[in-house]
């Protein structure tokens, strides 16, 4: 059996914590090979030991039969072995060509020969059907291209062993199909892939073989054509998961969001939210779904006060909402699980007790005439903790330290905890393994059941499917179609969300 | 105790005390093996420094005095840091807070309960003002607080020094003493240090590092602006008035710089005169901070230390024949150690492996 | 005063007050594109300075001409001897990078102050007597109008300040060495997975800003005090550290704040002279170049992106 | 810091020991507190003393902060004589003096009103208006220029006499005065210098401590670009030729065209023995002017005219006699000039 990668009994140890404990993984030529497990079970790391990037304390790494030892990224690329880092590795300001030809320019006369690179960055991009402009800065560019250039970037460097770190979690529905027509492509030139995602459908549809580990350990390596999602599943989290969240049918109130006629411009001065009317009543689930940048992130910034509005209005229980400062609106209600965790969910230099009281550090009883009252505030925090399942060593320990799953499960017991009548959810469960989704799921439907309104935004169709009582597609900034979750397809709601409007589409809210 | 028993409690309190008195002893260290090198004693010179530092009572005065306008200087320097922001400007404030507190010294009559806080509050008012025209342009414009309070710092040395001139004297080159009742000076304490300019203001400072942990640490407000400090998107999402915390963190930060200058025309002169140049006791605060490790209590000991440095190095080129310009270098030894202390914990932790 | 005439005097004596500026600032704008802040400009130039002045004190006799332009080349040797401090202690020790600029301030003025006793027994050296010209550049400066302006009563290392700021834009913008130093200052994770060193990246370039710091330093000595001492460098190192901010980290744009304030400076100067600012008083004129900078700061130049990795140790494997 | 300083060392206290606390520019400023460190080491040789304690030492200060310190210090070492340098330490003297009553301290260049405290104050208006004259009588463009370190009333003395002497010799001539607000920004000095000159000034006097420099720098400059080119610095404090040598091919020239020293070695020195015969001047203010030699023109005078030498000499003698009373503040330089109509 022709292997090109084997890593043999790989061990890497951070500190007392074991991350990689005798992991065994076999790539074979031309195959794209899964590599399943919980957050936090060591994938990353495992793939970073195999890139360079991590020095493995046991074990050893064949490459084509022959032991490597793999010092740091320029070997790797020598030994032709390329990575699609979990977070990207693009350089903002640079342009796509400058990105993919960093470390390895070429040169004319000293100086960078930036139309021969070009030239390079086109021709490969056709060659592999991934559309990129390589004049465009990455920071102006989509998800989904920021990836095609990272795909480039190994491409460029003539790797043909490509590991790919849950490339899929940031993408759009659209951009998931495109990146597996890619990847089959890839193969089909005779190069070989390690895929990394949570997403079992992914695997059972474009993998051949998948290597589970859990908590650091190698459990399982199957072949896909044997196996199926809930094995999977229980293979990687240990017990049986349930995909399909449970849930009776919802009891919709009196309406608890009303937007009307609302605009948003973004920073560019284009209206990203043109005239978007939707109504999300008490005790339903409102699902968004759409394409990314189509006004879906402009929408809940003005939702929550972030952005200002340019007409229309939003009302709360009947009470004008629109443009109030967050804190305001906070205050009136409105619960919010950001999209971005680090950026805008955490303060992750701040003791995980402290980020439990984000917005209400100020009001009784955890601030008292202006002091802080600690005792109760880690008290909520212990219990919420406690509640919600927020894996820490204790509350006094910082966000950063936490695993993704566990800061989002924090920022939803927070969420929750302050019992807002509308609970606005922007991907809630990006990134997370399947176990911390269905836990994240659940509890949105608790909120259902008490009679809040939650309005979820995702790109997962499968969440908003599974999730929503309705379902309210967006497209260039209005709600262009309200479907029933049970009698929509994914193939339907696929082509409302790229234009093509719904025959009877009647667009009422 | 065992060998083990003692490496393994030398490890355990390594964060809180050992590193940065390890980094002042390698300080110490490297600071001899410079003074061995150009041929001076450093038992000599270190003696000296040491006696004229807190050799009698007189030089502990000094060198308390010395340390007050430290004390505030690093607690405005760690203010702004903690919420995020560089005050390259506290040397600015500061004058012009000397500048608030001699003018009020010098203008009002009145019974010292009133007199006195009148002079600071008008000290911290003035550096706050001062610090709010850079917080403004951060908050509002983005524009970089560094520029701003460097090009501050001139503005209020040539303002400071044309008020001085035209209106605290009569196109003179000092105002009046301030009035016994704004005065911090106290016959008390001098008479107990031996003629010493040591005075009140060291209480004052203390106050102001209380003051600083209990806002930050304990207080609402604190909590708001650390949150900014560490991250902007985050606090604005959870509703915090992002742009009003930048000012409040600068306008406090210049209250303790201003606050430092009334240490130095209510307490140390009396008075305030036409300054050729900056006092550097601003700069200075930089480094306290830094060593303190923008903490409350850490400042308390690292203004000490400074305190007892520049006003002990006084005392070496009399006695042994060192320039003062060593304790400069020794300073800027142990700022290094400081903040290598990464490596300093890391050789601590190698030195735990080998005791278990 | 003529407008015309008023130009010939404020022109010249903004280029050679921005001289200094431009080359310190340069040097900042090579350790803070890499991801290193560098507050510790001042104590370079300080470094520069004192070596330039004893270089070219002690190898006059033996040099002649030739010893400002040698003077300048050991300052910058030992400039960027000196930046290993702030090298060592930012990037392999995990230093904070304000706190160890600091140091560099402390130890550049004590060091060199200390060593100045050492050697010379005072504080503060003699006048040396070998430093560069005033010249007027063939045939430019004969060329009407503009030729007085720019071409006369100038020294050659204002013109090279200006010439190295368009090469070091080149270098940054233009070069694969550039290229790699702006993703390690932007995005050191990802300049590292593409195989680029990043410690020695930014070793190197915070060696770089010591010798153009050292340079600056050492320009400024020779051409404007003549000697040192303890007030030789006051403040200028911060000035460079404001101009490459307000240049938003753009060579050329630092090198247009330093002349900014050059500008500034001598306009505030010549202000004296004209007749309607006769009677103004000279705290107004002195403060002038600070209150023109802050407005042109909040006016038109506005907000500053610095590199994104900027302060932070590369720790690897640490997101 | 009385305690140490008033019993201490009795013994064998034959000797007479001096000492002095300078301000940061320490004893080579090239100025006032070098020139004063020189009168306290000629005083010390003199009487086979030894520097340090117990004969004639000095302390540098590092910042103002420090006077009192480095004061009391020597106070404490016992010294019988000792003096604070620069009016910035007025107030410092002036508290421990209060302190130590049994103690002598000088203090110069302002005046402590103390029973203990002799002050020595020089009068630089009269040495300004002798280089003033020189200055009216050597320019050729009629444009002068006069550079101040900091607006205080002691450089407006300097300013106020000098504008005096040239207006009395040249009415025409004009003088542009500038401050740098600093003493220590060589490159301001220069930026003005270089402003001054190329608007056509050709002398230029200056009493700007090391902003100086640039003055210096500036017009040696100019004059190694351009040797025929008559371009003049008047030094200060001390005599500053050997800070204007220029060396253009093979010739040697000097753009110091004089200076106006100010002698506080000599000062410094009478003090000390004064005190050391008993006759110490205690709460008395001792004014150096013309008549005392305490201030006046340098001894190079290799580039002033012979004939601008002898209206100097008519000058400095007029005003000895007192038949010209030399304005020190800009107010009494307006009567002056009116006075001159
Ligand atoms: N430098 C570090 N020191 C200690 N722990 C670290 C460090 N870097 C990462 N970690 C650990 O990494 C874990 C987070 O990794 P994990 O892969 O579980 O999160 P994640 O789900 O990938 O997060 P994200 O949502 O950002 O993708 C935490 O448990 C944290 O303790
Ligand atoms: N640099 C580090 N220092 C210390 N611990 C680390 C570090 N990186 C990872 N870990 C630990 O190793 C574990 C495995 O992390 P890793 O990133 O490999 O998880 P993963 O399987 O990729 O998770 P995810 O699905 O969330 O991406 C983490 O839970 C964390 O505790
Ligand atoms: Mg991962
Ligand atoms: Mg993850």
């Amino acid at each position: 059996m022709e292997y090109v990668i084997e890593m043999l009994n790989i061990r890497k140890v951070f500190g007392n914590f074991v991350a990689n404990d005798n992991i065994t993984l076999q790539l074979k030529k031309g195959e794209i090979h899964a590599l399943l497990g919980e957050n936090g079970a060591g994938k990353s790391t495992l793939m970073n030991v195999l890139f360079g990037l991590y020095q493995p304390d046991g074990g050893e790494i064949r490459v084509k039969g022959q032991k490597v030892n793999i010092t740091d990224p320029n070997v790797a690329n020598e030994l032709g072995i390329g990575m699609v880092h979990q977070h990207f590795m693009l350089v903002d300001t640079f342009t796509v060509t400058e990105n993919i030809i960093l470390g390895s320019e070429p040169k004319k006369g000293g100086i960078i020969d930036i139309k021969r690179a070009e030239q390079e960055v086109r021709e490969l991009s056709e060659r592999y059907g991934l559309a990129v402009d390589p004049t465009a800065k990455i920071a102006d560019i989509s998800v989904g291209m920021q990836q095609r250039v990272e795909i480039l970037k190994t491409l460029y460097r003539g790797a043909d062993i490509l590991i790919f770190d849950e490339p899929t979690a940031v993408l759009t529905p659209q951009e998931i199909h495109e990146l597996i027509q890619i990847m089959k492509k890839l193969v089909k030139e005779g190069k070989s892939i390690i895929l990394i995602t949570h997403k079992l459908k992914e695997i059972m549809e474009v993998c051949d073989r998948v290597t589970v580990i859990r908590r650091g350990k190698g459990i399982a390596t199957l072949n896909v054509s044997e196996t199926n999602p809930n094995e999977l599943a229980s293979l990687m989290v240990g017990r049986e998961v349930q995909f399909k969240t449970e849930k009776k049918p919802a009891q919709p109130g009196k309406p608890v969001l009303e937007i009307k006629d609302l605009v948003v411009k973004d920073a560019r001065g284009v209206a990203a939210v043109n005239h978007l009317d939707l109504t999300v009543h008490a005790g339903e689930i409102v699902g968004i779904a759409g394409v990314d940048g189509n006004g879906q992130t402009e929408l809940i910034e003005a939702l929550t006060g972030l952005v200002k509005v340019e007409s229309g209005s939003i009302l709360l229980n009947g009470r004008d909402i629109t443009n109030l400062p967050p804190r305001k609106i906070t205050e009136a209600g409105v619960g919010h699980i950001p999209q971005d965790r680090h950026k805008h969910g955490l303060v992750l230099d701040f003791p995980i007790g402290e980020n439990m009281v984000l917005q209400t550090y100020y009001k009784s009883p955890y601030s008292k005439r202006g002091i802080l009252n600690f005792k109760a505030i880690y008290d909520k925090a212990r219990q919420l903790i406690a509640e919600f399942d927020v894996r820490t060593p204790d509350e006094f320990t910082k966000a950063r330290a936490l695993s993704g799953g566990n800061q989002q499960k924090a920022i939803i017991g927070r969420e929750v905890d302050r019992n807002p009548d509308l609970l606005i959810a922007a991907q809630p469960t990006r990134g997370l393994d399947v176990g911390a989704i269905e836990f994240i799921h659940k509890r949105l439907i608790e909120q259902r059941d008490q009679g809040k309104a939650v309005l979820l935004v995702s790109f997962e169709l499968d969440e908003v499917m599974n999730v929503s009582d309705r379902i309210a597609v967006i497209y260039e900034g209005k709600i262009v179609a309200i479907v029933d979750p049970k009698e929509t397809t994914e193939q339907e709601l696929g082509l409302l969300m790229a234009g093509s409007k719904r025959k009877e589409a009647g667009v009422s809210s | 105790m065992k060998l083990s028993e003692l490496k393994k409690f030398f490890v355990s309190t390594s964060s809180a005390f050992v590193v940065p008195v390890l980094a002042v002893l390698l300080g110490m260290i490297v600071g001899a093996v410079v003074m061995i090198a150009s041929g001076y004693n450093p038992l000599a010179g270190y003696s000296s420094l040491l006696y004229g530092a807190f050799g009698d009572p007189y030089y502990i005065g000094e060198t308390i005095r010395q340390t007050t306008p430290y004390i505030l200087a690093g607690l405005a320097v760690a203010f702004a840091f903690r919420t995020g922001l560089f005050n390259i400007g506290v040397e600015g404030q500061l004058i012009v807070g000397w500048l608030a507190a001699v003018w009020v010294g010098v203008s009002f009559e009145l019974p010292k309960v009133i007199h006195l806080p009148m002079a600071i509050l008008a000290a911290a008012l003035a550096g706050a003002i001062w610090a709010l025209i850079p917080g403004i342009l951060k908050a509002y414009l983005r524009v970089h607080e560094v520029i701003v309070t460097i090009m501050m710092n001139y503005i209020a040395l040539h303002v400071t020094n044309a008020i001085i001139r035209s209106v605290l004297s009569d196109e003179g080159f000092k105002s009046k003493p301030v009035h016994e009742s704004a005065s911090l000076r106290s016959e008390f304490l001098e008479s107990i240090t031996y003629h010493s300019s040591v005075h009140y203001g060291i209480i004052f400072a203390i106050i102001g590092a209380v003051v600083m942990w209990f806002l930050l640490e304990k207080t609402t407000k604190g909590f708001e602006l650390r949150a900014v400090g560490f991250n902007q998107h985050a606090s604005q999402y959870a509703g915090m008035n992002v742009k009003a915390n930048i000012i409040l963190s600068m306008i406090i930060s210049g209250a303790f710089a201003g606050i430092a200058g009334a240490m130095e025309g209510l307490g140390t002169f009396g008075n305030i005169s036409v300054k050729a140049g900056f006092t550097g006791v601003g700069f200075d605060g930089i480094a306290v901070a830094l060593i303190g490790g923008n903490n409350a209590f850490g400042i308390l000991l690292s203004a000490l230390l400074f305190g007892a440095l520049k006003v002990g190095a006084l005392e070496m080129p009399s006695s042994a024949g060192v320039p003062t310009e060593l304790v400069d270098i020794i300073i800027a030894l142990i700022i290094f150690f400081v903040a290598s202390s990464y490596v300093i914990r890391l050789l601590l932790s190698r030195l735990k492996k080998g005791a278990e | 005063m003529s407008v015309y005439e008023v130009l010939q005097v404020i022109i010249p004596s903004a280029i050679f007050f921005a001289a200094p500026l431009i080359f310190t600032a340069l040097g900042g704008v090579f350790s803070e594109r890499s991801g290193v802040v560098n507050i510790g400009l001042e104590g370079l130039m300080t470094i520069g300075a004192f070596i330039g002045i004893v270089f070219n004190l002690t190898f006059a006799d033996k040099f002649g001409t030739l010893t400002p332009w040698l003077a300048l080349l050991v300052a910058m040797v030992v400039g960027t001897i000196f930046s290993l401090f702030h090298a060592v202690a930012s990037i392999s020790f995990r230093a904070d990078q304000v706190v160890s600029g600091v140091a560099i301030n402390f130890l550049a003025l004590g060091l060199s102050l200390f060593l100045v006793k050492k050697i010379y027994g005072k504080g503060q050296t003699d006048q040396i007597q070998v430093g560069f010209d005033k010249i007027d550049i063939p045939v430019l400066s004969d060329i009407p109008v503009i030729g007085p302006l720019f071409f006369s009563n100038m020294y050659i290392p204002s013109y090279l300040a200006i010439i190295l700021a368009f090469v070091v834009w080149y270098v940054i913008y233009k070069t694969p060495f550039g290229l790699r130093l702006r993703a390690v200052g932007e995005h050191p994770m990802a300049a590292d997975t593409m195989g680029i060193n990043v410690t020695k990246m930014r070793y190197i370039a915070v060696m770089i800003s010591g010798a153009l710091g050292g340079l600056g330093g050492a320009v400024y000595a020779m051409i404007i005090s003549r000697d040192f001492s303890h007030a030789t460098i006051s403040g200028h190192g911060f000035m460079a550290l404001a101009a490459m901010i307000f240049g938003k980290w753009h060579p050329i744009g630092a090198m247009g704040a330093a002349l900014f304030f050059g500008l500034a400076q001598s306009l505030s100067i010549v202000g004296k002279t004209l007749p309607f600012l006769k009677d103004v008083p000279t705290v107004y004129l002195l403060i002038a170049p600070y209150v023109l900078t802050i407005l042109a700061l909040a006016g038109f130049i506005g907000r500053a992106e610095a590199p994104k990795a900027l302060g932070t140790p590369y720790i690897k494997g640490k997101r | 810091g009385g305690q140490g300083g008033n019993n201490a060392g009795d013994k064998g206290k034959d000797t007479f020991s001096v000492a002095m606390v300078t301000d940061v520019g320490g004893i080579d400023d090239k100025s006032f507190n070098q020139s004063a460190w020189e009168g306290l080491q000629k005083f010390g040789k003199e009487n086979g003393l030894k520097k340090g304690r117990g004969g004639y030492d000095y302390l540098q200060s590092s910042s103002d902060a420090d006077y009192p310190t480095n004061l009391n210090k020597l106070v404490r070492s016992d010294f019988d004589l000792i003096y604070g340098i620069g009016y910035l330490m007025g107030d410092a003297v002036k508290e421990v003096a209060e302190q130590n009553p049994k103690k002598h301290f000088a203090i110069v260049d302002t005046v402590v009103e103390q029973p203990n405290v002799a002050s020595i104050t020089f009068k630089e208006h009269e040495g300004s208006f002798l280089v003033g004259v020189v200055a009216g009588l050597t320019t050729k463009t009629n444009k002068i220029g006069f550079i101040g370190g900091m607006e205080i009333p002691l450089i407006e003395k300097f300013e106020s006499g000098f504008l005096a002497g040239v207006k009395a010799v040249n009415p025409k001539a004009k003088v542009e005065v500038q401050y740098a607000g600093a003493f220590d920004q060589a490159d301001k000095g220069k930026a003005i210098a270089s402003s001054m000159y190329a608007s056509g000034v050709d002398v230029i006097y200056h009493a700007a401590g090391g902003t100086g420099n640039g003055l210096f720098s500036e017009a040696k400059d100019l004059k190694k670009k351009d040797p025929n080119r008559e371009i003049w610095v008047i030094g200060v404090d001390k005599d500053q030729s050997p800070e204007g040598v220029v060396k253009v091919g093979g010739k040697t020239y000097n753009v110091t065209l004089t200076s106006m020293v100010k002698r506080v070695d000599v000062a410094v020195y009478d003090l000390a023995k004064r005190a050391k015969d008993g006759d110490f001047p205690g709460g008395k203010t001792l004014e150096y002017g013309l008549q005392e030699d305490g201030v006046g023109i340098a001894p190079t005078q290799d580039n002033i005219k012979p004939e601008v030498l002898k209206a100097v000499d008519e000058w400095k003698q007029k005003i000895i006699k007192g038949e010209v009373k030399v304005p020190m503040t800009r107010k009494e330089y307006k009567q002056f000039e009116a006075s001159l109509k």
